[in-house]
């Protein structure tokens, strides 16, 4: 098959297969009684209509850039990290450890030490497995599927018996001193004048941002990518090459955790200010989505976590808005923006690829 | 341990096992053929749905588990279009499948329904019920043998019998037949077949359907079986569970049942034992006894199964002219 | 909370309420049930700019966030179900489920032949952990010697609706000997009563009356009033309501927990098992029986 | 032609043209082949010679042109109606499932009824019948990947034959050859001959096309430039056709002048992983300014000795570089190999040499990327001195298309393999190990290789050549270690011995000293 002109590729068959993936769920909304073209409009309006909506979507995007860098990462190692879910939860012990047991004077110090408690946790959490597949041969998909588990085990654990806050009913820990909690955007843009309404999202935002940038140097601009990538194409040219895939393994499994566990800063010390039962809530799993849609790309993992950002805030207020639009219908939204844009891509690129070639081919 | 205690646990490990042997036999008909399927929890949760819904309307269990073959199968047909005739990525098509079964059969519950995402409590006839094997009641005096035949083999679900009947079938199917053969060649080297002039769409295509079937059955055993009516997110992972024991038997039909057992047996332990008191060192939570079968799977991964290595041409389209 | 609207138990209780209140009244009332965290906060927040009033949330999750939005909107009056924030209009609904479950248990040490019986948790959190204790309390009042077998679900949200997990967890109990079963476990519990009555025995339904679902098999529910919360939290809030804030305890006392009987289980509770529980409650009441609280010291007695 | 056929053709092709996208791999393109006889095609690398034969058996389909089987006009619209014509096909990459059975293979898609047993039993018989009329032994049990190139080749002639193909189809059928294997293959095509049935064979070697075809054809850039009959043609005319300029056939050197022993050898051994002993205490050196040829039949050990010494495989025994004894003991030591001046030229480039998805200019430095030429100050790859680089080696080295930012995939197999010499060749090492240089790769391209192998030596850099064809071993080797079972089964001076003495040596018949 030819080749499209890069923009076509990369701009304008995504945008055609969210278009696609929007119809359908406009048919979907017809079906339950409801006006789809209504349904967009409060989605949209929900998800990106006002300083305080566009705070919301941010927070949510911020979970699923994290946990879209760790899948992609490890997918350029060639390996699927199902992990992140349990990785992020872990991740969130690390930090509550981090806020708990040292009185934060500032942020800016709690910080710094919370992304080491959130990345070792998480970073160790996602080696096991990684040692286990080069070591042992077990399958990295099985063992990161279990660690989810294990994990949330874990986390009910440690916090019913251990680290529960004594005064209260529900297992949580106590609530973080001030200085261990972030800045949220109000806050930050209040240093700078600018009003901004009350939100979650926080400088977590900013730190995803870096993950992004870091994660695009690391992967095309660095050495250690250049090897990541070498041993994701081809086990047997690594080895030709010199490098070690046990090495590479570890890294790569390592980075992607400790990516993934970097979420978990943003929902304890950004959000809850405390940790909670289940401070991951299947931002694991999306990451997948993310990760795929994106193509395992820095910037299109921005842009799909932004996506299912909307989605998540915009599906929101149509559950508000809409009662007979139940929760479930976001999920439908994402299945089939998953579906469209990821699986079902070809529906759209080969006729606009034939478009394409017919059309060069009448110039030439 | 007594003898009825072991009795007790392996029977709740044949009740535990058959939704995790029919899935991983469906997604081992798919992989084998070279579609990667991590939608098994999807096409089940969908199942389990129609075949709670659908009996419940009808009144008959029958019905409800025809109608879950028919839907699972439509999600397989929609993986098997975007994976083999579009050549999408199978991966994001088992995800996607998966958030839409979880999406889609809670709205649709709520619209049918009304009772939340939950379809009727079914009764009778709309339910399967346990089936005694014959003679089960004459010879259950018999020291031993008598209850591990009449309470052990005895007393399940016809769905269960049909999942452990599976094993040989699939085992028969995959290596004495011609359909068999093509079918594992196809995952392996579909160059290979399409050179010997067998269509490979066609033969992926019929795997992909046979895992829809497969899905169906499991599914409609969790709403028609084991319990009485659909709740929403009711498979609660079992896919993956299946998925794992798949990769864990080495895409092999025995291992497979093996395999499931292992898992079945494991939580029928943990089930039984939530707070397993070790002398000296005190009563083990019970949230460690809950991860107890996660745990172990993975120790006997890294133990006792080297490196289990899928089919070749498994996870990529067949692509003739790039 | 956690188990979703149509659990048939705990929300769906809250749901009625809700529903009983806007027919009585005529008014309207709106819900939305979350996904996220952060959207307890935001749920919060836009209920109260929508001029709604009063808001009541039903769940211990909803704690932080309703401590923050309390401050915010302080004309508007809230009430918080199963967790206490002390904030001058909020209204924390505390429900004395130790007590109910006492009483459950001495039902359930009464109808067992075998001595046995279970319990099904959804996840180990304290909340469960004091039905539980309450439970075991008035099995061993009724019966010292009795076995209380005690399982749950899981560590996942997942552990709130999976009858699946919750029917096997039943027959493991069975098999064990146990013949009257109690749950907490909100959409699980469907599949605890199921199991129990496909094996002929009795289990125990929870918040709401769930006697209903398998008549003849259900020996009884622990009623937790969630609904008459609800109700009583929306009459009071709405106009030419009496709207108090505060700490607000549900017991035996207020008719806030307590036992079901109705005509699905007549058949299985009799006069005598009726009289006993009833003398229990009055001396529960009257301070003669103190029932431990686990949430009080985090501890319990018996188990 | 002189001669006029009595018989409607086996084969006639008529306008026959395909394109891939943008690329045109066959235009216009028109032969006959005669009944009862071999027909060689001949062509650079992408002339479109197995698009044509993929044709030809239904495997793609032709944008236009018609095809006549017999005489009579057959559509062949998949490998289904090709077999049912009666055209059998060996493709250049055998179409082989791995992990079955040879009898497996066989009945695969040739099944009879719906159960396996009474087809298996019945190929079972055929096959045994089969082997008697044509030497093609083979243990119908064994499973394919424990067979040698040469058996996975029998097996898929045993296929064309089961399915009784009148018209057989080779593609480059003796790239993956030794010698000995060619012969019998030949022996084999003659016989087939004789029984009436018709071969197409595509190769790239001259010598074969001389030795067993009765007409050939060439083929250039998609396009069909001669048929002729082998007896009125000679080499050199067809290597101009294929071309378009004059080729050298012989390579043209200078005698060695050997200096110090640069690579000494000493007791190697090797154990793979399911435990097969492979290389059992090989010895020898290499000296400066001499190629040192390892010739045998492939799966002796050859790979295993380039493995070892390239870096990625464990062994026992000593290896020394200019005195100083490097680690063999542990895998993954590719990087100091190359900084003790030992540059490898794997065997297999897809899966070794090049990662096939990466651009030109990031192959370019696999294996170097380490260097701090490639490395900016800060850490980073320095991608504009990657791509100056692989321009500039492009430009020597006449790859084509000089795009460096094409993936490795879209190049030729001979475009290929030559952005791995230059890669290895111009890091200019001490030791130059290079595995099977010229397999698959076209007459123009084998001319250049060659050239750039005999400089390297001229320069005084020390050459172990391994590789399968016994002409490239004579005409470009200075001395010959025949490697046999894991063993040096002899040494020789390569201008002292000939390709019979050689045979013997490779077929461990004959223990030399040295
Ligand atoms: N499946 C394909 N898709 C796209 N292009 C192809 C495909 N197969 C071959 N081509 C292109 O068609 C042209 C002819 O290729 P072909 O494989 O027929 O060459 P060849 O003569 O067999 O070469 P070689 O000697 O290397 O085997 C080449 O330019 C190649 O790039
Ligand atoms: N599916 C394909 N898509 C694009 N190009 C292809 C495809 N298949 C083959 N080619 C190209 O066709 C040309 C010849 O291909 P072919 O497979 O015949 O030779 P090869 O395996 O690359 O080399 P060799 O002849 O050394 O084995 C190469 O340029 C190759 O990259
Ligand atoms: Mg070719
Ligand atoms: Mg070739």
């Amino acid at each position: 098959m030819g080749k499209l002109p890069k923009w076509a590729d990369y701009a304008l068959i995504p945008f055609l297969n969210v278009l696609l993936a929007f119809f359908v769920s406009g048919l979907v909304v017809l079906f339950i009684g409801e006006d789809p073209i209504k349904a967009m409009g409060i989605m949209l309006k929900g998800s990106l209509g006002s300083p305080r909506a566009i705070g919301y979507t941010l927070y949510y995007a911020t979970n699923f850039i994290f946990t879209g860098l760790a899948v992609a990462v490890a997918f350029h190692a060639r390996l699927f990290n199902i992990g992140g879910e349990g990785q992020a939860g872990v991740a969130g012990l690390g930090v509550a450890f981090v806020c708990m047991y040292v009185d934060w004077p500032h942020w800016s110090l709690a910080l710094p030490a919370a992304i080491i408690g959130a990345a070792l946790f998480a970073g160790i959490w996602a080696a096991i497995p990684a040692y286990l597949q080069s070591k042992r041969g077990s399958h990295i998909v099985i063992t990161t599927i279990m660690f989810n588990y294990i994990a949330a085990a874990l986390l009910v654990y440690m916090l019913v018996n251990v680290i529960k806050d004594p005064g209260s009913m529900s297992p949580q820990t106590r609530a973080f001193v001030p200085g261990s909690v972030l800045p949220t955007a109000k806050e930050m843009l209040g240093w700078i004048g600018v009003d901004f309404p009350r939100s979650p999202i926080n400088i977590s935002f900013l730190l995803a941002i870096a993950a992004c940038f870091g994660v695009w140097i690391l992967i095309w601009k660095s050495r250690l990518g250049y090897e990541i990538r070498a041993f994701g194409h081809s086990e047997s040219a690594a080895g030709y090459a010199g490098i070690s895939g046990f090495k590479i393994t570890m890294i790569a499994m390592t980075i992607s955790g400790s990516l993934a566990g970097l979420m978990a800063i943003n929902t304890v010390m950004g959000e809850g200010k405390r940790l909670v039962l289940d401070p991951v809530e299947g931002a694991g799993f999306i990451g997948i989505a993310v990760a795929l849609i994106g193509r395992s790309h820095p910037l299109g993992v921005f842009l799909a976590a932004i996506l299912f950002g909307m989605l998540y805030q915009g599906g929101f207020d149509l559950s508000f808005d809409m009662p007979k639009v139940s929760r479930e219908m976001i999920l439908v939204i994402q299945a089939l923006v998953i579906l469209f844009t990821g699986a079902l891509e070809n529906l759209v690129r080969m006729p606009v690829t034939r478009l394409f070639l017919r059309f060069t081919k009448g110039a030439a | 341990m007594d003898f009825n205690t072991i009795l007790q646990i392996l029977d709740s490990t044949l009740r535990l096992t058959p939704p995790l042997l029919l899935a991983c036999l469906a997604g081992l008909y798919s992989e084998r053929a070279g579609v990667f399927d991590i939608g098994l929890e999807g096409k089940m949760l969908v199942a389990a749905f129609f075949a709670g819904a659908v009996a419940a309307v009808s009144g008959y269990a029958w019905v409800g588990l025809a109608a879950a073959i028919a839907a699972s199968t439509v999600m397989a047909l929609l993986h098997g279009f975007a994976s083999i005739t579009l050549r999408g990525n199978q991966l994001i098509s088992g995800v996607a499948i998966n958030f839409l079964a979880a999406g889609g059969t809670a709205l649709i519950g709520l619209n049918w329904f009304r009772q939340g995402t939950q379809t009727p409590q079914l009764n009778g006839s709309a339910r399967f019920s346990e089936i005694t094997l014959p003679f089960a009641d004459s010879i259950h005096s018999i020291p031993y043998l008598g209850p591990i035949y009449a309470d052990l083999l005895s007393g399940h679900w016809i769905i269960s019998y049909i999942a452990f009947l599976a094993v040989p079938f699939t085992w028969w199917l995959l290596f004495h037949t011609r359909f068999g053969l093509r079918l594992r060649a196809v995952g392996e080297n579909p160059e290979a077949v399409d050179t010997a002039g067998i269509s490979v769409i066609w033969m992926r295509y019929r795997a992909v359907i046979i895992t829809g079937i497969l899905c169906g059955i499991a599914g409609a055993y969790l709403s028609t079986c084991m319990n009485a009516g659909f709740v929403k997110n009711m498979t609660a992972g079992k896919g993956f569970i299946a998925l794992a024991a798949l990769i864990f038997a080495k895409w092999k039909p025995w291992s497979a049942m093996w395999a499931c057992l292992l898992f079945g047996f494991l939580e029928a332990i943990s089930i039984r034992f939530p707070n397993l008191e070790i002398p000296g060192i005190g009563t083990i939570p019970v949230q460690f006894m809950q991860a107890l079968p996660y745990i172990l799977t993975v120790v006997i991964l890294a133990g006792f199964v080297g490196k289990a290595i899928p089919p070749k041409a498994g996870g990529e389209a067949y692509v003739k002219e790039r | 909370d956690l188990g979703g609207k149509f659990d048939k138990s705990f929300n769906e209780a809250a749901f009625e309420g809700a529903e009983r209140w806007a027919k009585d009244s005529g008014g309207t009332y709106r819900e939305i049930e979350l996904q996220s965290e952060a959207q307890r906060e935001q749920a919060l927040r836009r209920f109260a700019e929508a001029g709604n009033n009063p808001i009541i949330v039903v769940g211990f999750s909803y704690a932080t966030a309703l401590e923050t939005v309390a401050v915010d909107f302080p004309d508007t009056h809230f009430a918080i179900v199963d967790m206490v924030v002390d904030k001058p209009n909020v209204r924390s609904v505390i429900f004395n489920e130790h007590e109910g479950s006492y009483l459950v248990g001495m039902l359930a040490a009464m109808a067992s032949k075998t001595g046995k019986v279970g319990f099904v948790g959804g996840m180990d959190i304290p909340l469960i952990r004091k039905f539980a204790c309450g439970y075991v309390q008035g099995v061993k009042a009724v019966n010292p010697g009795a076995t209380v077998f005690q399982n749950m679900t899981g560590t996942t949200y997942t552990a709130w609706n999976d009858p699946v997990k919750g029917g096997e967890l039943t027959r493991a109990q069975i098999d064990q000997g146990a013949d009257v079963v109690y749950h907490a476990a909100g959409g699980t519990g469907r599949g605890v009563l199921q199991a129990a009555a496909d094996a002929g025995k009795l289990g125990i339904g929870v918040d709401s009356n769930q006697n209903y679902m398998f008549p003849g098999h259900v020996l009884t529910s622990m009623l937790k009033r969630v609904d008459v919360a609800v109700y009583n939290a929306f009459k009071d809030g709405s106009d030419g309501g009496t709207w108090t804030s505060g700490f607000n305890v549900l017991g035996l006392a207020t008719d806030g927990v307590g036992y079901a009987m109705d005509s699905n289980n007549a058949a299985l509770v009799s006069a005598d098992m009726v009289a006993k529980v009833e003398a229990a409650k009055a001396d529960i009441i009257a301070g003669k029986i103190m029932v431990h609280d686990y949430m009080s010291d985090n501890a319990c007695p018996v188990m | 032609m002189g001669r006029q056929e009595t018989v409607a053709p086996a084969i006639e092709l008529k306008g026959i043209s395909k394109s891939f996208g943008p690329v045109q791999a066959n235009k216009d393109i028109s032969i006959s082949v005669r009944r009862g006889s071999i027909h060689g095609i001949v062509g650079e690398n992408g002339a479109g010679k197995s698009t044509l034969m993929s044709i030809l058996y239904g495997f793609y389909k032709a944008d236009s042109g018609q095809i006549f089987i017999n005489g009579k006009q057959t559509l062949i619209p998949d490998s289904q109606a090709a077999i049912a014509a009666g055209i059998g096909m060996v493709h250049q990459h055998f179409k082989l499932v791995e992990n079955f059975t040879v009898l497996e293979n066989v009945v695969l898609g040739a099944e009879e009824g719906q159960r396996l047993g009474p087809s298996l039993a019945k190929a079972r018989a055929l096959l045994v019948e089969l082997a008697r009329e044509y030497e093609l032994e083979v243990d119908p049990d064994a499973v394919i990947e424990t067979l040698s190139v040469g058996f996975q080749q029998r097996v898929e002639i045993l296929k064309a034959l089961y399915r009784q193909a009148d018209i057989l189809i080779l593609d480059e059928p003796t790239g993956v050859l030794t010698p000995s294997e060619a012969d019998h293959l030949f022996r084999i095509l003659r016989n087939l001959r004789d029984q009436g049935k018709t071969i197409i064979m595509i190769t790239h070697k001259l010598r074969e096309i001389m030795n067993v075809t009765d007409t050939v054809s060439v083929m250039r850039r998609g396009q069909m430039t001669a048929t002729v009959h082998t007896t009125d043609t000679n080499p050199a005319e067809l290597a101009e056709l294929m071309v378009g300029r004059k080729v050298l056939l012989r390579v043209d050197k200078k005698p060695a002048v050997a200096g110090d022993v640069v690579l000494e050898v000493n007791d190697l051994r090797v154990t793979d992983s399911k435990g097969v002993v492979r290389l059992k205490g090989i010895s020898f050196q290499v000296k400066a300014g001499e190629i040192l040829g390892i010739a045998g039949v492939a799966g002796n050990g050859q790979s295993e000795l380039l493995e070892v010494l390239g870096g990625f495989g464990r062994a026992t025994g000593s290896v020394k570089v200019r005195g100083t004894a490097i680690n063999i003991a542990s895998a993954a030591q590719g990087r100091h190999r190359r900084e003790a001046g030992i540059s490898h030229v794997p065997e297999d480039r897809n899966h070794l040499g090049l990662i096939m998805d990466f651009a030109a200019w990031e192959n370019m430095a696999f294996g170097y990327h380490h260097e701090p030429k490639y490395i900016r100050a800060g850490g980073l790859m320095d991608q504009a001195a990657m791509l100056d680089d692989t321009i500039g080696k492009m430009e020597r080295f006449d790859i084509r298309p000089p795009n460096p930012r094409l993936n490795a995939q879209s190049f030729s197999g001979g475009n290929q393999q030559k952005i791995v010499l230059a890669r290895e060749i111009e890091h200019n090492p001490d030791i130059l190990l290079i595995g099977q240089p010229t397999r698959g790769v076209d007459i123009g391209a084998i001319e250049f290789i060659h050239q750039q192998i005999v400089a390297l030596r001229d320069a005084g850099k020390a050459i172990l050549l391994v590789s399968v064809e016994l002409d490239e071993i004579l005409s470009l080797t200075d001395r010959v270690a025949v490697m046999f079972d894991g063993h040096i089964a002899g040494e020789r001076i390569t201008a002292e011995t000939d390709e019979k003495e050689l045979g013997l040596l490779m077929a461990g018949m004959m223990e030399g000293a040295a």
